[in-house]
Parts: structure tokens; sequence; C-alpha cells
């Protein structure tokens, strides 16, 4: 298992480079310019004296391996620099981004803490109503409670969250003034009444985003359960007298996870990036947010990072879903 | 040994197969018969028929042009002349929705279709042919990685002129819409086939069909592809909700159809800024987006069901 | 012999809600079981044996059935008296496992993939005896060791696909003997397995019921081991019972229709002594049948000389194979026109491979490979396509080996589809031909491989590789699946078409009796070579090698006079056929006996 | 009294990116940097100047600016002090000047020092900025929230190519504003306090602002106007029913207030059609029926200029024929015939002129059909124009294909797309455009000839009709020499009316600026002259 994983890691950077070569290629032939949010008063040789600031002027490889190069050796070393007070890094140029001409990986830090708090927890919440959601629905299937599962799946689906994110704005920020519209990325949680703010400020756009999670994850936790069910170990589970709680949560359970496994972890990096509407609806300005807006004002060292960390997470968690596949499933053996 | 006596029908009954009972019946009328059976499917169907049919039919009895715009009835509410009400600027609702059906219907179908053959394609190619295998599942990590919206600005860019130049500017567009949302969609209908056709690969009836000559091509589209439908449905479920969606996202942020075409999705998020003076606005397309996509997922669960002649059987 | 009934079932009837209205499964059976006696239950596929079990378990409301009437009296001890049909289920959970326990009909699938053998013998006992973990523990190793599984400390911390498919079925019967159940059902629990685990098996449950007193209902077709097991026999047919009585009167005196077509259909081992050559079995029924011995030809058609195949064992950080699994070893042997050679062997020496490497659906490593005067192994992939127009396979697995997806007609015309050789009605008409040969109505063309039943199905396989007119059929396993009634029908129709067509077979099978009826020459593989090989009636009435004549000790006799007793059987556990890869194996050479009749004087691990 | 009033919470749909004006030009972003850091002076809400760090503004008759307009001398207020507790020099006001002109630098105001020869420091109080040139109006440097003063202790090591690199300086300038930051989160929020230095101690009466970023107007004005969570919103371009229906929740106010910023369509004069190849959209092919004055003469006739404010911009808009609609002195009033809807009118000026309605009701005149491309970026109530639009023009004969670009691309001027608004590969666009500050010369000499863009200039240039005309080039010519005001206001009309005439430019709307503030702010003074937050010491909880 060990050397299959780091195998699959050695055999990633190959592929990363690629992928980030490719998407560099695809920035530049996108049409955009870091200059588009300056106003049209400012006259277009200041635009250009500003552009060639930015380095712009370079040769399209010179300016792909000076990102390679402070991505990779940079960044670490700086990364070092922080954590034990050395100064590798000193006086070294790191990825700047065009937009706010400050080295991208600290808002990339800065970012993290609400991204994982909104996002990461909306899709832990997602999968904890998902999964119980979709084994009761395949245990009693075709019951009410299986079609009411799968109505309100279909239509969280389908519905989308700039819709349903406004929906609850309007009903419970303007209506019923529960909970704020706008969240507060400055909040420290330090006490209970901090913590409990941080809760209320949490509760829609985790809720819009978790609905959303909630419902894919549940139909392919259902239609695993289905599979399962039928098998003949679970016969020969009940054939030994055992209740039906540990026949379905135990046996079933553990098999069915198998595949659902897999799709829960490669949606974790899709989930980072991908919950731009949401971001944007409360205001979050998590990374999906930083990403639209780096887009936006094609602030391309940013974007690149961005992208780039994202395939990394897609081939980690890619990985890691095969790791677990083997964990929970015997009869795969990686090595 | 044991002497026997003389056979009667009976015993050599019970050496020959008893027949079943039913007469045989052709595939098609088998899926169909299972399908019929299904309540949610049928249901599901006769919805989704009445929408197409809707959205086919409708401007030819709904007479008024839903680019026309009547200043004077602005922001009104449902009434005789637009049972629908009609919006900011005075369009009838009820012909927007009739005309941005279409299109977010065809956008929609066609859109998941690209999705579903390229992601079947590869897919099939990388679960059965070895040496594809790696090559094309780290494109898929390629294409899970690129950033769509990047992405779009730059197929805008080479294509759009050439296109409108090939097609006329509105299907122009469609096709790029299409192949765009088509392009960045099939990544997990290839992996989920994928894997199908890894585990399919091992069966006897594979082997069976290689000794008795089977080219590849054959193989593919005898034997693989018949027994990977499962999965596909699934996707083509999620896919279309998917390609609604992402059209209206477009659509909205200027890479999508020109302005003044309406889409469900556009008509939604046009009307989310008024959901607290006419929340009348965001149901029309609210609903019939998910009531398309609600049907599409039965029908898909009856299809799925239907395909499998084991279930089918039953 | 205690003579307390256990078990008492009165006109049971099981229906199942269909989409197209209920079925019934079990019409009407009756029958008890006393304590310490082995009731088998015979039938036809489909009969209700596994229902009638099932509903006696109360688990067939889990697979949508109903106990429609009658009534199933249990009595776990003197005295008491629990009606199972109208049992609540919670008490149902106390009796399942701890009274009554079973063994079901498929070992591979009966246990849980991702849970450890400890796990999954431990938790009745936890359950039902509150049991702690440690003294759990104890009785599972106590109960390996019963059933005589090897090294069983080890065993308990493997999962399942690590053992194999013997072993599996053993962990199968400890579970369900963990608690020392009053009743056991054995659910066919050796259909799937080869001859020696078969006998091992029967023989470990026979010790157990007569040093523990449980009944024991045996399910099973198989009358060879009704035969071994059984003290009384229960006969279904179509949900019904139509004959009970000892295990003498059944098979000395059997008074049903089916029941005598039942025996007639069984092939005995010993049948064709003082005949050379094959011939069709008389099947009940079919008064005009000619039998008549086949000759075949003394023109080779296959020869395969030191064809070895190995699989790779990959590992290590680079996935570079690491070690070999010597599947196939130095085979050599020659197959005539008309003729059948028969490859029999334990599961897992290589039977299978060889035949595979003949049609390269596997490269073999080397040796090689002569069809007529053609060289099959340096045949490039449009050659080889091409030569395999002479030469097809029936596949083991007629479920497996059919596609669910496609019209049998379809799938019989495949390969003159691929070969283009017929075209339109042509085809058509062939197809319906081929349909005629095997004996299939024409109607069943436009069906699909799950509406038919086994025998059908593998009639499908049989026409579709008699499509081309192959002059080599390599039938791997062809009729071990299949129920006796069907699989003497199979048999005769592949020697019909020998008689007829001048085919030669290459017959891999692990059932004796079977292979005694219908081959001319065997071969005895042992992990991956061929330890003796020559005509049949050489080989069977003077085995000479070691592992030969274990083999035919092991067989089973469908006579209930001559029952094997433990002590005749004296199996090892066979050895690991994977080596590193610097491991030169030996070449194979042999010792003639006799004319053609050849030893294996190599070692061969046995 | 300073900090007595808490916290106020400003929230801008825009999020600012940096904290100096010099480094992105971005409107957001010098709004933000203008609560830090200050101009010597600036503009009030009237448009008029008003001194900032200075006492007075100089002018010619004060002496503070030189006869030959070659220099002008600034004294900085006694006792300013930095939020350091440092003294505020000239030798500050000479190193911006510095910073922002070094060799290598990307400065995005080095357009307000031109012309700038050098900066002199007679003492530590004054600062003598000379020109190169005659200046006739030399408030370029140093005035407006574009060109605010920097420390030099703070920048001096962010020179030239290092201007980026100093993070902490540009996420955390250290100014002589009301308040001072304390936490910068690019793209999101900054946290400022009250500066304990600030010149006036009885200011700023907030002791914290937050301000946030990100989201879209509707969500900004909800949480000011129904909600009540914020303050302040900046900027709310909506739908005027959809404002007026959230100010009714009676939560706030919203402010609106003028500037010159005109919604305009731009008339394309040369011919984009793609089959021309390199030479698309450049004046060797002029456009096969705009050239036509009575095309963009009809064009214009048939718009409705008041519907589109009534629709568009409500209070926040009015109608306009001018493309130079203030400061009051240089609003022409010769075009407003405009203002009314003409479709007959227009349809007869087009039948007279030789352009017949085909069948399918398209004009046609020599095989050329009056059928265009109108382009404009993405924005709800553009492409609400668009429709308008579109109809009125089919009315009288002209078939209009739609199209919105996102603005990141049609504004963004890579040479590489097809879809700048320089590159204006369509026959008419949309956008809206203003000039800085009260002096409208640089603005209106945008539609000089040498100013169009074409494949020379890598596309770039103002004059997005690529207008040409000897007479126009004269009158920039004249007014760039000429220092009097009326005189000048006479040439800026006269240019004005010239190209409305021409009918290359059709405005439509002169845009306010909208804002919204809380019942309970107080102190806010809309300015569309200078940062909205121009004032915002005087800003206050009212009680
Ligand atoms: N879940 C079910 N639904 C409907 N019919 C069923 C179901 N299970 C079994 N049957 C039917 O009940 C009948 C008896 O089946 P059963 O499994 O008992 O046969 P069997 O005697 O065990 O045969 P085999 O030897 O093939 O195992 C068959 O006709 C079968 O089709
Ligand atoms: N594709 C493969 N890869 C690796 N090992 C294999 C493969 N196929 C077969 N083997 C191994 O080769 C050996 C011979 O297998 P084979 O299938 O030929 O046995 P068999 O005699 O046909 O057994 P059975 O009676 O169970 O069908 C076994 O140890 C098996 O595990
Ligand atoms: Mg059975
Ligand atoms: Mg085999």
């Amino acid at each position: 298992m060990l050397t299959f994983t780091i195998r699959r890691l050695v055999l990633a950077i190959p592929t990363l480079l690629f992928i980030s070569l490719v998407i560099f290629l695809l920035l530049e032939l996108a049409p955009g310019d870091p200059m588009a949010q300056v106003p049209l008063t400012v006259p277009p040789e200041v635009k250009e004296r500003m552009r060639e600031a930015l380095g712009l002027g370079e040769p399209i490889y010179i300016r792909f391996g000076n990102w390679l190069w402070q991505f990779f050796v940079i960044e670490p070393m700086h990364l070092i620099d922080v954590m034990f007070n050395t100064s590798l890094a000193e006086g070294q140029q790191r990825v700047i981004s065009w937009q706010t001409r400050s080295p991208v990986m600290d808002i990339v830090a800065q970012r993290m803490p609400q991204t994982l708090w909104v996002v990461g927890l909306s899709y832990v919440v997602g999968v904890l109503i998902a999964l119980p959601i979709g084994i009761y629905s395949a245990y009693k299937q075709y019951s009410w409670f299986d079609q009411i599962g799968t109505f309100i799946s279909m239509v969280g689906f389908s519905v989308p969250t700039f819709f349903t994110g406004v929906l609850l704005i309007v009903v419970f920020s303007v209506q019923l003034g529960w909970f704020p519209s706008i969240y507060d990325t400055t909040l420290v949680v330090e006490d209970w009444a901090s913590f409990k703010l941080q809760i209320r400020q949490m509760v829609m756009p985790v809720f819009v985003l978790a609905l959303y999670n909630a419902a894919q994850i549940s139909r392919f936790m259902r239609a695993s359960m289905l599979d399962n069910l039928g098998q003949d170990y679970v016969r020969t589970a009940r054939a030994k007298g055992l209740g039906e709680r540990v026949v379905v949560l135990s046996h079933v359970l553990r098999n069915s996870m198998i595949p659902v496994v897999t799709v829960i972890a490669l949606g974790v990096p899709q989930v980072f990036g991908g919950a731009i509407i949401t971001e944007q609806v409360f205001k979050v300005n998590g990374l999906g947010a930083l990403l639209i807006n780096a887009i936006q004002a094609n602030d391309l060292p940013m974007v690149q990072t961005l992208t780039f960390i994202f395939a990394v997470l897609i081939v980690v968690f890619n990985l890691i879903a095969d790791v677990l596949y083997g964990v929970l499933d015997p009869r795969i053996r990686y090595d | 040994m044991t002497e026997t006596g003389p056979g009667t029908p009976e015993a050599i009954a019970a050496l020959t197969d008893a027949l079943p009972s039913s007469p045989p019946r052709s595939q098609w009328w088998d899926v169909w018969a299972q399908f019929r059976s299904h309540k949610g499917a049928m249901a599901g169907a006769m919805v989704f028929l009445i929408i197409l049919l809707a959205v086919i039919f409708g401007p030819w009895l709904w007479h008024i042009d839903p680019g026309y715009i009547d200043i004077r009835a602005r922001n009104q509410g449902p009434s005789l002349a637009h049972p629908f009400g009609t919006d900011q600027l005075g369009r009838d609702t009820m012909a927007r929705m009739f005309a941005g059906g279409r299109i977010t219907m065809a956008v929609g179908v066609t859109a998941m279709l690209l999705a579903l053959f390229l992601g079947s394609f590869i897919g099939i190619l990388a679960g059965y042919f070895r040496a594809l295998d790696g090559l094309l599942m780290r494109l898929t990590d390629l294409f899970l990685a690129l950033p769509l919206l990047p992405l779009m600005l730059v197929m805008v860019l080479l294509f759009r002129d050439p296109l409108s130049a090939a097609f006329g500017p509105e299907m122009g567009i469609f096709i790029l819409m299409v192949s765009a949302i088509g392009i960045t969609s099939w990544m997990p209908t290839a992996r989920i086939v994928r894997s199908d056709v890894l585990a399919l690969k091992e069966r006897e009836f594979i082997l069976a069909a290689r000794s008795s000559g089977t080219t590849n091509s054959k193989m593919i589209s005898r034997h693989i592809l018949p027994n990977v439908m499962s999965p596909i449905m699934v996707s083509a479920t999620l896919g279309i909700a998917n390609a609604i969606i992402t059209e209206s996202a477009l659509s909205f942020l200027g890479l999508g159809f020109p302005p003044d075409f309406p889409t469900w999705g556009r008509l939604l998020f046009d009307a989310t800024d008024y959901l607290q003076q006419y929340p009348e606005r965001v149901i029309w397309p609210g609903v019939a987006i998910s009531v398309t996509v609600l049907t599409v997922n039965y029908i898909g669960d009856g299809l799925r069901d239907a395909l499998d002649p084991r279930i089918r059987g039953r | 012999m205690l003579d307390h009934t256990i078990a008492d079932i009165r006109n049971l009837r099981v229906e199942f809600q269909t989409k197209d209205g209920p079925v019934v499964g079990v019409e009407d059976v009756s029958f008890t079981v006393n304590a310490g006696e082995t009731v088998c239950i015979v039938g036809e596929s489909g009969s209700g044996k596994s229902v009638s079990s099932l509903a006696l378990m109360r688990l067939i409301e889990y697979g949508g059935g109903t106990i429609a009437g009658g009534e199933m009296h249990f009595h776990p001890q003197d005295g008491a008296d629990i009606d199972l049909a109208q049992t609540e289920q919670s008490l149902m959970r106390t009796i399942r496992g701890n009274q009554i326990g079973m063994i079901f009909q498929e070992p591979m699938t009966a246990l849980n993939p991702v849970f450890t053998v400890e796990r999954q013998l431990t938790e009745g006992l936890r359950l039902h005896k509150g049991m702690t973990k440690k003294q759990a523990q104890a009785r599972a190793l106590e109960l390996l060791r019963q059933v005589r599984i090897p090294e069983p400390e080890r065993r308990l911390a493997q999962y399942p696909h690590e053992l194999s498919g013997g072993m599996r079925q053993r962990v199968v019967i400890a579970m369900a003997l963990a608690c020392a159940p009053r009743l056991l059902i054995a659910d066919e629990p050796t259909t799937a397995l080869d001859v020696t685990i078969q006998a091992e098996i029967l023989a470990l449950m026979d010790r157990l019921k007569r040093e523990t007193g449980t009944a024991v209902m045996f399910i099973t077709h198989d009358m060879a081991v009704v035969a071994q097991m059984a003290d009384r026999v229960v006969v279904m047919f179509r949900g019904n019972k139509v004959e009970e009585g000892t295990v003498e009167e059944i098979f000395e005196r059997p008074q049903h229709n089916y029941t005598k077509a039942l025996l007639a259909a069984v092939p005995k081992l010993g049948e064709m002594r003082g005949k050379p050559l094959p011939e069709p079995m008389r099947l009940l029924g079919q008064e005009d049948q000619e039998i008549k011995p086949i000759v075949g030809t003394d023109a080779p058609l296959l020869t395969v000389k030191g064809l070895t195949t190995r699989f790779a064992v990959k590992g290590g950080f680079f996935r570079r194979t690491v070690a070999n699994v010597h599947a196939a070893e130095d085979v050599s042997f020659t197959l005539m026109k008309g003729r059948t050679l028969s490859l029999v062997g334990e599961s897992g020496c290589g039977k299978s491979t060889v035949g595979r490497s003949i049609l390269r659906l596997v490269e073999p490593l080397s040796g090689s490979v002569q069809v007529g005067d053609r060289d099959i192994i340096g045949l490039d992939s449009g050659d080889l396509r091409r030569a395999r127009q002479d030469m097809q396979m029936i596949f083991q697995d007629p479920f497996a080996s059919l596609n669910p997806q496609m019209n049998l007609a379809d799938q019989v015309a495949e390969p003159m589809r691929n070969f283009d050789t017929h075209r339109g009605a042509e085809l058509q008409a062939r197809v319906e031909m081929l349909f005629d040969r095997v004996e299939l109505p024409r109607s069943f063309m436009r069906r699909y491989p799950h509406e038919l039943s086994g025998g059908q199905r593998q009639r499908v396989a049989i026409a579709r590789a008699l499509a081309l007119n192959p002059k080599l059929i390599i039938a791997d396993e062809a009729v071990s699946a299949l129920d006796v009634s069907v699989q003497a029908q199979v048999v005769n129709l592949m020697m019909e078409l020998q008689a007829d067509l001048g085919l030669s077979y290459l017959f891999i099978s692990h059932d004796m009796a079977v292979v005694e009826r219908v081959s001319h020459d065997v071969g005895v593989m042992y992990l991956g070579r061929i330890v003796e090989i020559g005509p049949r009636a050489a080989v069977f009435e003077n085995p000479q090698h070691p592992y030969t004549k274990a083999l035919m000790k092991a067989v089973p006799i469908a006579d209930p006079r001559k029952r094997k007793s433990e002590k005749d059987l004296n199996f090892k556990p066979i050895p690991s056929p994977i080596h590193p890869m610097d491991y030169a194996p030996e070449p194979s050479h042999y010792r003639e006996v006799s004319a053609g009749h050849m030893v294996l004087t190599t070692d061969s691990g046995y | 009294e300073r900090g007595s009033d808490g916290e106020v919470k400003i929230i801008y749909w825009q999020a600012p990116s940096i904290m100096t004006p010099y480094l992105s030009g971005g409107t957001k972003d010098l709004e933000a940097a203008s609560l830090v850091l200050e101009p010597l002076a600036r503009y009030n809400e009237t448009g008029a100047m008003v001194p900032w760090l200075v006492d007075v503004v100089p002018t010619v008759e004060n002496g503070g600016v030189s006869e030959d307009l070659t220099s002008i001398t600034w004294k900085l207020k006694e006792g300013l002090k930095w939020s350091d507790g440092t003294d505020v020099t000239s030798e500050d006001v000479k190193f911006t000047w510095e910073y922002c002109t070094a060799e290598g630098g990307g400065c995005a105001q080095s357009e307000k020092f031109l012309d700038v020869t050098d900066v002199e420091t007679p003492d530590a109080q004054t600062v003598v900025v000379k020109f190169g040139v005659a200046k006739p109006f030399p408030y370029g440097p140093f005035v407006g929230a574009q060109s605010a003063i920097l420390q030099k202790a703070q920048f001096k090591d962010c020179m030239g190519p290092k201007m980026p690199e100093c993070t902490d300086a540009n996420f955390g300038p250290i100014g002589t504003g009301p308040f001072v930051v304390t936490d910068f989160r690019p793209n999101d929020v900054v946290q400022l306090e009250a500066n304990p230095h600030y010149r006036d101690p009885a200011k700023p009466a907030f002791a914290k602002v937050t301000l946030k970023g990100g989201g879209d107007a509707t969500s900004a004005g909800r949480s000011v106007l129904e909600t009540g969570e914020y303050d302040y919103a900046w900027n709310l371009q909506l739908a005027p029913e959809v404002l007026a229906n959230m100010e009714a929740a009676g939560k706030g106010k919203i402010v609106s207030g003028f500037g010159t910023l005109v919604e305009r369509i731009m008339v394309n004069m040369t011919d984009p059609s793609a089959s021309l190849g390199d030479e698309r959209g450049t004046a060797a092919h002029p456009h096969p029926f705009l050239s036509d004055i009575n095309v963009r003469k009809a064009l214009s006739m048939a718009i409705d200029r008041a519907l589109l404010t009534e629709i568009g911009y409500g209070d926040a808009g009015r109608a306009t024929c001018n493309v130079l609609p203030a400061p009051e002195i240089y609003a022409s009033t010769a075009n407003d015939a405009c203002l009314v809807q003409d479709i007959a009118g227009a349809n007869k000026l087009l039948e007279d002129a030789g352009w017949i309605k085909g069948g399918d009701g398209v004009r046609v005149k020599d095989g050329v059909r009056l059928s265009m491309l109108f382009q404009s970026s993405t924005n709800a109530v553009r492409q609400d124009f668009q429709a308008l639009i579109k109809q009125w023009w089919s009315e009288i004969g002209v078939e209009t294909e739609l199209r919105n670009i996102d603005g990141s691309v049609f504004f963004g001027g890579d040479p590489g797309s097809p879809d700048t608004f320089q590159k204006f590969w369509a026959d008419v666009e949309m956008y809206a455009n203003n000039f800085d500050g009260t002096d409208p010369e640089a603005y209106m000499a945008n539609w000089a000839c040498d100013q169009a863009p074409r494949p020379e200039t890598q596309w770039q240039g103002n004059n997005m009709p690529r207008f040409c005309s000897e007479e126009y080039e004269a009158l920039i010519a004249q007014m760039a020499g000429t220092g009097d005001i009326n005189k000048r206001a006479e040439l800026a009309k006269a240019m004005n009316d010239m190209l409305m005439q021409a009918y290359v430019i059709i405005p439509l709307v002169d845009r306010g600026r909208v804002s919204a503030h809380s019942n309970s702010l107080g102190g806010v003074v809309l300015n569309t002259w200078d940062s909205e937050l121009w004032n915002a010491a005087d800003w206050h909880r009212m009680k």
C-alpha cells in the first residue's frame, strides 16, 4: 500500500507539471487584461506601462519557467522560513498577484479558514445527512420516505444556488432577521458569544451547499445500498440471527461505502473551487470567490496558482480515494 | 444399477426444460413493457412529453413575440392578456417561458448527449485498451483541473466567428455552448464507465466473443456498450440538470446566447433580483427547471430498470 | 441414534409476489427431520428446495416471499414445540444461527468480503452465547480445527478472498456449526467444488452428525452425494414432494417416474469399465436411442508440445514482476481427429489455462501448438483471428459466457458475422439449423440468456461453438454446473455431434464419472503438469501416479452401498504454484506404462 | 469626540485589492485608500476644488501659480502629522512625484504628473511643482483621490520595479487621513481604526471602520436598506424599482449625485466586417451604412432617452444629449432636441435618404441592409437597454443583433481578443465613460484622429468611433493653449456639439452615482468628483 501510494505520487509529478503547463497556455490565450478594472480615464500608455511593470512583456516560456521556480522552490522555502524563523527565501521574488501585488500564497492562506469553515463544513454536513437518507431510502425502497427523499434531492440538485441562497436571505435575514446575510470573515471565535455568532453566520451558506452536496451523494449511497442489500452475505448475516440494525449498519453499510467513498473523495476538490456562487451570495470570500475574482481581473499568477492547487487536490484526492478503497475493501491490495 | 421402466410423458418432461408460458417478445417491446410498469417513469415521461410539446407548439398557440417590449405593461401580475405576467420591460413571461424552454431543452439535452458520448467513449477506450488507460485518465485529470471560465473565454475567442460564419450567429453560439458544456462535463461519466468496463472485461462472455473472432470495434459496440448503459443513464440524469445550470451561468457572464435570448436559467437569474416584489417571476422558471430535471431522473430510473434484462425478466 | 423429531414440516406453501401476480415457489411439502439423521432433499433445479429451507429459517420474507400456508414445527429439545410459521421475527432471531444453522448454496458469496473470518465467526457466538471476545475467539479456533482448516490461527485474521473456495466453504460450515445447532441445513454445499474438496467436506459433515447428534437437512441434486450422505431422501418436483424413503429404497426401488428418470441420468464411475470407446448414455423416455461407440481417427489434429504459461505477480515500487504463477508447465499431448481428450484435476491445477493457451486467449510463455498444419503460436493477430475459425471454446460457466444484453440468435450468429461466412437469409437459415441441432425450439432465438435455464444456456453456447464448423472444440467444464438430467442431455448431444461431424474435443472437467463416459484419452493434471496421460481405460483402470490414485478414490459413487469412509481419504493441501523469478522448473519426463499410457517421473510436488 | 461612536461598516460590492492609488487605479481601491491617504487639495460635492492638506488652493490670482503657468506653489498646513506621529514635510510630497515617475514602475497615476519637470522643496512646508510647458490647468499633481501623498520614510525602498514587492506598505500605508489600516485582506475586507494623530482632535467620530467587499450590488443594498447590517453601501447600480422597494423597508436612505459619467452608444465609422482581414475596423474602409449621417441621426432620433432613464436609473439618471454634460459651464444646450423620441421623423429621414424598407421590414439601399451588431458589457441594466433600443430600431427598419461581453474582456483591451471595446468589431457599442476631476481638456482630446485604435497602436486608443475631422483637431489644439476658463468652456462646448451633430456618439443617460446609508449614519455627503469616502472624518452616529 505504501509503495503503491509513493509510486502514484511520483507518477503524479509529470502529470501535474503537464496540467500546469496546459493551464498556463490556456490562461495566456484567454482574452482579458489585468488593467480591465482601471477606469477608462487612465490613458492607454499608462496602462501599457503598468502592464510592463507586471512582467507581461517577457516571452511566455520565461514566464512559465519563472512561475515554476517561484512556486516550487521559493514558496516552499518561504514556508520553511515562516515555520522555523530561517531566512532562506530572503529577497527572492515570490509568486505575486497582479491584482493585489502581494504574494499569492499569503492570500490563499488568508482565505483558507472561511473556505474550510463554510465550504468544508457544508460538505461534511452534506455527507452526514446524505448517508442516513441514502441508507434508509434504500432499506425502505419505494416507501414514502424514499419517494420524498428522491424528490427533495432532485430539487436540491436542480435549483441553482444563486436562487436558493437569495431566497434564504430574503426569508431569514430580511423578513425574520435570524441570520446575517453577510459573512464576517474577520470574526475570531474566542468565547461562547463569538462562537454563537459564527454559527449564526454559517447556517445559511452551509445549508445551501449541504443541500446540493447531500442531493448527489444520497443518490449514490442509495444505489450502492440497493446493490448490496441483495447480496448473499446479507442473508448469511441474518441466518446468524443478527438484528436488522447490525445487518444493515455493519454488514451492508461497510460494503456500500466502498464506491461511495470514492464519490465523496473525488467531490472534495470540486467543492473547494466550485462553491463560487454560494460564496458570492453570502460574501464568504473563500477560495472560490478568490478564483472568480482573479479570473475576472485576469490575474494570471493567482489563477494559475489556484488552479494548480486544485489540480493537486484532484490528484491527491484521487489517490486518497484509491487508498481508502483499499482500506475498506480487503480484496483490493496495492503492492 | 437401477432398472429403468418405460418412460411416461412426465418423465420426459423432467428432462426437457419447461417452456415458459408467455410468448417470446422483441427486446424493445420488453423494454417498453417494463418501462410502462414503472409508475414513476411513466409519470415522468408524460410530464416530460408535455413540457416538450409545450415548448415546441406553445409559440404557435401563444402568439406574443417573446422579445416584444410593451413598456406600458411592465411588471404586471398574471392576467388574461399575460397569464404568467410580464417582466420589467413588459415582455410577456409566458412567451418567454416557451421560447426559453426551447433553448434550454435543446441545450440541456444536446449538451448532455455530448457529455455522455465523450464520457462513454473515453471511459470505454480507457477501460478496454490497457495501453490507453493511463493516458486517458490523466487527460481526465487535466480536464477536471481546467478552470471553466478561462476555457470558455478561449473557446469563444477561437471559435465564435468561424462557427457563426458557418452556421449563422444563433446556431453558431448554440454549437459553441453545447460543445463547451459537453467538453467540460464528461469526466465523471468517463470515470464511472471506465471502472465498469474494467470489471466487464473480466467477464467470460467477453472472452467467449474474442475466441469466436470478434474484432475490437464489434466487441465494444456489441458487448461492452450495452452492458454499461446503467451508469450512463445516471450520468444522463445528472447531466441534464448540470447543463441547464451551466448554460444560465454562462449566458449571464456574457459567454452564451445574445442577451435578448431568454432561457430558463437566465429568466430565473434575472427574476432573482425581483424576488421580493414579484415572487411569481422566479416560480415559473424555477419550477420548469426542477420539474424537467425530476422527470428526467424518473425516466432514467425507469430506463435503467427496463434496460436490464435481469430486472426486466422479473 | 436418538429418535427424536427436530423439525416437522406440514403442507408448506410459499408464494412470491411478482409483478405478474403471485408465483408459487413451494406448493405442498411435508417431511420431518430427526435428531442425528441426514435427510437429503433432491430434485430438479427450481423445484423449491432452497425456498423450503429458507422458509424454515423464515428468511424467505427478506427475499419477497410469504409463507402462504402450512406449519413448521420445531422441537429444539423434548417437549418444546415452536411453530416457525407463526413466530415473531424477534424470536426467530434467537433461533436462527443458534438452534438452526444454515450453509448456503453459494459458498463464494455467502461470506461478507470486508470482514475477517474471525469477526464473522464470532459474531453469532457473542450474540447468542454471550461470550466475551476472548472466549469467542477460542471457540472460533476450535471450530476451524474441527472443519480441518490448516493453520487456523492465521485464517482467523484473513479475509474471505484470501481463502480458496474449499476453505471458504469450510468457514461457512464452521459458522453454521458455531452455536452447536440442533438442526443444520446445508443447501448444495459442494456443487461448485471439485471432488477432492467435496469429499473432505462430506466426510466432515458426516462426522459432525455422528458426534453431536445434529440433524442435517442436506439439499443437492447430485445423486452420488446423496448416496454418500443420506439416511432418508425426499424427492421434490415442481414445488411438490413426490417421493420419500430411505436412501436404499430410493436408489433401489424408485416409485415415481421423475425419480427413475433422475437416477437414469446419473453417470456412474465404473460404468464404462471394459469399454475402451465412449458411448452416449441411455436416457429414460428416449427409447429409439441408438447407443453406438464413437471410434474417431488416428490422424492428429492438435499437437501441443512443451506448453508453458505463467502469470506474472507484480509488485514493488515500479510494478515489476516479482514472481510467477506457474499455471501450465511443460504440457504436451496430442489429440486425434474425431476423438476426445479429457483433462482432469483439482481446482486451480491449470486446466483452463491450458485450454485458453491453445486458443491464445492467454499468451503462453513457450511451447508449440499445432492445429492441423498451422502453428498457432507464431500467428499475428489477424491470422490468429482467422485461425480461431477452426477452434472454438465452450466456457466453464454458461451463465457468464453469454452476453446478458444480446438475444440468442445474435449470439449464435456472431461468429458467422465475424467471419462473414453467411449472410442474410442464409445466415438466418443456419442459425435455425443450429438451434434445431442442439434441440432448442426456434422460438428461443429471440430470447435473452436470463430467460433460459442453465442447460438451455449451455446448449446455446454449444450452438455458438458449432456455428463456424470448427474442427476442434475446447469444452471447459461444459457440463459441471448443470443439473444431472440436463447434464446427461448435453453430454449425449456432444457425443452425437462428434459422431456426426467428426469433431475433436478437449474436454476439461473435474467430474470423473462424466469424463469416463465421454473420453478416448485422459490427462491428469497436478500443479500445472500432466502427471499421467493415456487411453481412458488404462488411466481409470490402472492409475499409476499417486495423485491419480487419490483422485479416483475421492470420487463419490452413486450407490448407497458403496460409501467411502473418511479414513480412505488422504489429502494434502496443494502447494503454491507461485515461484520466484529465478525458479527454473525441471522439464517433464514420462515413463510409459503401456501403449500410450505415460506417467510423470519428474517430481510433481505431490 | 474622536472614537466615541464605535464602529462603522461599509460595504463595497467590489472589494478593494490594494490600498495605494498608484498601483491599481480601480475605483474601489482609490476609495478605500482615501480613508488613509490624502491629497493636497480635492474636489467637493459641487465639483469645486477645496484645500485639504494646505490652507489655500494656489491660483494665478493669489500668486500660487506663476504667470507663465509653468509652476505652482503649495504650502502645507502647519503641524500635519503622519499616523505614526512623524511630521509631514514637503519632502514627502516631492517623494510622491519621484515614486510615481520612477523608471520601471507601473504607476497607475503617472498621467497626473505629465509635464512635471521638477518638484522643489524650498522649506519643509513649501512645495513648488515645475512644469515643462505652460499648464492652464496645473492641478494634476497632488489633487484628488488619485494623487494622494505618500510617506517617504515608508515607501523609499519601494521605487520603480520594487513597487509591488512592498506588500506591507501597499496594504497598510501610513497616511494623514482619519483612519489607519489594522487588517487588510485583499479582495475581502479592510479594517481600520481612528488615526490617533489626525489633525482635528475631535475627529473621526468612529473608532473603527470595517470595509467589506464582494458579492453584488443587490445584496450590498439589501444589507444596508433591508437588514441594516451595514451602514453604507457604494454604487448601487440597480433597477429603480428594486431600489425603491429596498428603501421602503425603512432602514436606510438612498443618496445620489451627478458627475460626468455618460452612458453612450458609440457608432463605428469603419467597416468591421470579418472579410476585410487585417484592415477590419480601420479607417481604410468606411462603414457601409453608418458612414451615412442620416442613418446615424435616425438611430439617435429613434431612442426614447427619458424612458431608458426611468427604467434603468430612475432618479439617479437624467436623459442627456451631450457627451460632456457637466460641470455646469461646459454643458451645452444645443442638442436638446434629441430628448424627444421621434420614430416617425427618423423613418422619414431614412426614407428621404433612399433607405427603403424591404419585405422583412429592414431598410435597404443599393443592396446594403441596415443590419447591425450591437455589443455591450455584461450588466443587467445594459442588457435591458439593448433590448429596448433593439425594438425601437426595428421600428425604423434597422435590424439589430445583440451581444454582451464580460466586462473583463470588453474593457480588458487585450489585442488578441476580438471582443474589446477598442477593437470594436461591431457596428455600435454601448458603455459609460467620464473624466477625472472637472477639467475636460484631456477627455475631449479623446476624439482626435490619432486616438483611433488600429493595428499599429496595438488597438489602443480612445477614439472608438474612429471619428476624424480637421476642424475638431484644430479645436483641441486651441484648447491646449487657452488659460481662460470661459474661453475653455466655449471651446469644450463647441467640440461637444460637433461630435453630437455628427452623431458619432449617441449619448443616452447622464448617470448619477447612487449609494445608500443607514438612517443612523450622519454626515454623509455624496461626492461624485472625488472619493465617496472623502469626508469619512465627518461621519458620525446619529443619536
Ligand atoms: N425471490 C423470488 N421471487 C420469485 N420467485 C422465486 C424467488 N425465489 C425463488 N423463486 C421461485 O421459486 C421456485 C423454487 O426455487 P428454489 O430456489 O427453491 O429452487 P431449487 O430447488 O433450490 O433449485 P436449484 O437447484 O436451482 O437451487 C423457482 O421456480 C423459482 O423461480
Ligand atoms: N489471469 C490470471 N492471472 C494470474 N493468475 C492466474 C490467472 N488465471 C489463472 N491464474 C492462476 O493460474 C492457476 C491455474 O488456473 P486455472 O484457471 O487454469 O485452473 P483450473 O484448473 O481451470 O481450475 P478450476 O477447476 O477451478 O477451473 C491458478 O493458480 C490461478 O490462480
Ligand atoms: Mg437452490
Ligand atoms: Mg477452470
